[in-house]
């Protein structure tokens, strides 16, 4: 929690080489604000039983939280209201102080070129190139190729995959394809960066680098939310933890080490 | 969202699958073939109705020994009609000659006394006489004195018009058919397109891209297939008609009057044009319906 | 591999997306009309071609005070030559009768004296004389004491004869191209179905289906949409058939002497038959080259 | 190691509840034999680089293996060349004293009837239900309908999935669409389990279900190969564990523990 709140601080002075950055947000106050709020919010897919049940959740900009639960719990739900793959059935959200749920249609675009999303299940296009795969979320920024071809270099470096480029996506391994998934949402460099379990197909060490990775990118001032359920990562990092337990969402940064040994032990057992 | 974009990527959509495009290219040209053809046949078929339809015509038989003064004065009279378009005077040896040359057969008629053929008048009308104005003359017509016999040809032409009739209107209904036909195909297309790229679509609308991003490709991939394939069914058409047109050609112009004619450029270029704009609109209404995420 | 089980995973396929079944069928329906329509429009040219070819025909028109027995004679000898199937004596009254039947015109040729038409042997030859021996013949009765001329219709024969093989000729080849694009209609649906399912074959192949497994219900898809759209547009074009044939239909009997009729109930069925058989082929096309795992 | 000795004597008595198994295999001397051999095995990729050199492997009928490794080591193309998706570029591979790599394109269903695999990227059918993904592998084998479905619902509740067979696929989530996975795979109770990464989607409480459920299988007479990144998974499970390191497969049964230690530890600074 400590580091998450220093970086909140540090994050006034980041951004000052993305453009894009820039145009989507001009307004330098708005910082100070929670980037994400969440009020009683509701979402049932079946009938009787909610699937998220009143979550109230606030995320200052500049933190880093990671959301964990048992498998079926609705971590990846959570995430979906936020880039409006699915709407709130009732409660609000709201992202940098607007309602999500109440965006026309025409705007969702503008409101998912502030986040970069990590899917769970990658959603990356097997017959595309790697490199494709990465420039698709730059070319629709309309960014000029030039530049393009930079950032996805780049954004391939960083993901351990230089100089891979050219390869077909579908020939990848599943921790490769996991990680230009990744680089496709860092290559924007997004307000806010949600990643649905984004190591699940990876080898502890490679972990560790991702999850380092994720640390860099909040440190200079990106938002992230991580959902995870690998408990290694969640001992690794000390930042806030968010659980989901039957719809419920429990705040759970001071039980964190002990719960977490807990099912450590269980597991070893 | 820039076109150049939207072009390049629309080039990668038909290199990525060119042979989904192939094929409804190909099946567009079959539908602007069935199209071309028609309008090839109404073209004609037009030619030979205002050909026909010109020489629609009155044979006013003269009792023998009517007098020349009497000829020119009712001669004159008809011409001031609105509803005749020119008044000819046949001599019974001017009828006997065209009535030989009709007949086409050397046979002994030629051998008929001139006498046998009353002289006439023959009277061409203006177009699109109505029926019962046409029965009001003719009734008048035979009461004046000089005139022995009114003939009408109606029943021949009536068999004529109704024939050309049919043909125009089935031929319509036929283009019609086929302009739906080009829609369904390029919307089937795009349908089958987006089916096929589904996940890219579901991932470029995840990555924020805007409606217009998703759809402008797809659109210009329609307009493109669309005008393609008119294009290259037209010239098709061209082919064909070179290789046929000199037999049969010669054929239909001995038995019609008429010589086979192509349809003009600007037909040709409305015919693409329109192509490319059933092929935009035909994208737009698939996108419309299956595009959404 | 089980009939059932691939015709219940038809089933599946087909409620799964009937839309892409439903364009299918349509645009095989539009081909089927095509060629519905060729077969129609072939066999009533057949019927014409059979009827005028029946009465190609010869004049042999007599001189002027020809004995009566002289005419048996001849016609006698006429009927004995293998290429003639009738002869018809004419007399004067009769060729003047049958000559006023022709004109259709009740004008003053009614009036002609009978001694002007001249008695005649009307000649019906046998179908496929060859050219050279008709002319032969044609020299041979020249050269006999009571014939004054022969007169052999052959340029307006030509004519005929040239637009009906044109006719012919055209329709076969629309109708080989209508059979390949039924054929590319479906090997093509069957490739946008393959696309679409590529996920659930490659589940089906790595799970140990055997090729017969994936491809039975495709087949069988196949094959119903060819049959389905073949009987449907042979139903159509007898709606179509029954609303035109009145007006049409008498127009034409009066061009060509030939009643309209639509194809036999075995060709329907044989075209129905081939729509599945090409529906399956198209299938089997389309699996062979895009389908492999 | 000793584990698995003693199931693979177990596994004697198996098989007389499947008669699919015992269509397919009726000579009951060959359980002796090993199952699976792998003989010099190479794999190229690139032309260059083989990622997988001089591979030899044994694996008795009634093993239980872990195989690990980092991302893109060469886990998931091992065991794609056990089913065939890859042929070997040289060497050898023995199923039931079969080469995989000779058989005819027409008997390769034949092979994969006899195996059980989970795949990295699940193959679910989204727009089918779950009962269909599971009861797909069954249909294949021509089984009556009545059976199907007693044995589909069977399999689901193993997983932990009884009563939502008719739910689309597609909305599952991701650990609930890899245990349909893993149901397909059991489902036809196929002589040699190939799982590859069954559980990385799983929260670890689920994992441990997840592997409990595989060594019944196992005790069972199954041959099991288990591909995980999971470590804790290694742990709390002792039995022979395969490395893949730089193309190399590594028998890593005796330093199992201590290695897994030091990756913890790793992971835990
Ligand atoms: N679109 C949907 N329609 C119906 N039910 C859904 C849908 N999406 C999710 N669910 C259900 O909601 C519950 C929560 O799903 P969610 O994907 O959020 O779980 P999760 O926490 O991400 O699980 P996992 O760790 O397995 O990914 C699951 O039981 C799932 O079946
Ligand atoms: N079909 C293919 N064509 C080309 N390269 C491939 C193909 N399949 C795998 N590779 C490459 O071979 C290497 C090993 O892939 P593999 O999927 O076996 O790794 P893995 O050990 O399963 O990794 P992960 O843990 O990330 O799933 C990777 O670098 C991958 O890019
Ligand atoms: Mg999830
Ligand atoms: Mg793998």
């Amino acid at each position: 929690m400590t580091l998450a709140r220093e970086s909140t601080t540090r994050s006034v002075g980041r951004g000052s080489t993305s453009f894009f950055r820039q145009r989507e947000r001009p307004d330098s106050s708005k910082h100070a604000k929670p980037i994400l709020v969440m009020e009683e919010v509701y979402k049932y897919f079946r009938r009787d039983v909610p699937t998220l049940k009143n979550v109230n959740l606030k995320i200052n900009r500049g933190e880093f939280v990671f959301v964990t639960g048992p498998s079926g719990a609705g971590k990846s739900t959570l995430l979906q209201l936020i880039y409006r793959k699915h709407t709130v059935d009732s409660g609000r959200i709201l992202f940098s102080g607007r309602d999500v749920a109440r965006l026309t249609k025409s705007s969702i675009p503008f409101l998912r070129r502030n986040l970069g999303v990590i899917f769970q299940d990658f959603k990356i296009i097997s017959h595309w190139s790697t490199f494709e795969n990465v420039a698709v979320a730059l070319e629709i920024l309309s960014i000029p190729k030039r530049l393009i071809r930079s950032r996805v270099a780049e954004a391939l470096d960083r993901v351990g995959l230089a100089g891979r480029g050219n390869e077909h996506a579908g020939d990848l391994s599943g921790g490769e394809q996991q990680r230009v998934a990744i680089a496709r949402a860092i290559v924007t460099e997004p307000a806010l960066l949600l990643a649905d379990e984004p190591t699940g197909n990876l080898d502890p060490g490679l972990s560790i680098d991702i999850l380092t990775l994720f640390e860099e990118i909040h440190e200079a001032g990106t938002t992230v939310i991580f959902a995870t359920h690998d408990h290694s990562l969640l001992q690794a990092a000390p930042h806030r933890l968010v659980m989901i337990d039957d719809g419920h969402v429990i705040e759970a940064s001071q039980g964190l080490r002990a719960w977490a040994a807990r099912t450590q032990s269980m597991v070893a057992s | 969202m820039d076109l150049s974009t939207a072009l390049s990527r629309a080039r990668r959509n038909f290199l990525d699958d060119w042979t989904l495009h192939a094929v409804a290219i190909a099946s567009l040209v079959v539908a602007f073939l069935c199209l071309g053809a028609t309008l090839f046949a109404v073209a004609n078929l037009n030619r030979i109705a205002e050909k026909w339809g010109n020489t629609q015509q009155l044979s006013l038989y003269l009792k023998d020994g009517t007098e020349k003064a009497d000829v020119s004065q009712l001669q004159f009279v008809l011409e001031s009609l609105p509803e005749v378009a020119a008044v000819e005077y046949l001599t019974p040896a001017a009828a006997q000659k065209k009535f030989l040359e009709q007949t086409d057969a050397e046979s002994d008629l030629a051998s008929l006394p001139t006498e046998v053929f009353p002289a006439s008048l023959e009277i061409k009308l203006t177009q699109g006489v109505p029926e019962g104005r046409l029965q009001k003359i003719i009734d008048r017509l035979q009461q004046l004195a000089p005139v022995q016999e009114v003939e009408s040809y109606r029943g021949w032409f009536e068999h004529l018009a109704s024939l050309l009739q049919a043909s125009r209107w089935s031929a319509s209904v036929l283009a019609a058919l086929v302009a739906i036909c080009v829609i369904a195909v390029i919307e089937n297309t795009v349908r089958m397109a987006i089916a096929h790229r589904s996940d890219e679509i579901e991932v470029l609308k995840l990555c924020g891209a805007t409606d217009g991003f998703v759809r402008m490709p797809f659109v210009i991939e329609g307009a493109i297939q669309g005008s393609v394939a008119a294009l290259f069914s037209i010239l098709l058409l061209l082919v064909a008609y070179a290789i046929v047109s000199g037999q049969v050609g010669y054929t239909f112009a001995t038995l019609t009057g008429v010589s086979l004619t192509f349809f003009s450029p600007q037909i040709g270029l409305a015919v693409v044009i329109g192509g490319g704009a059933a092929g935009a609109l035909g994208s737009l209404l698939s996108l419309r319906r299956y595009l959404s995420v």
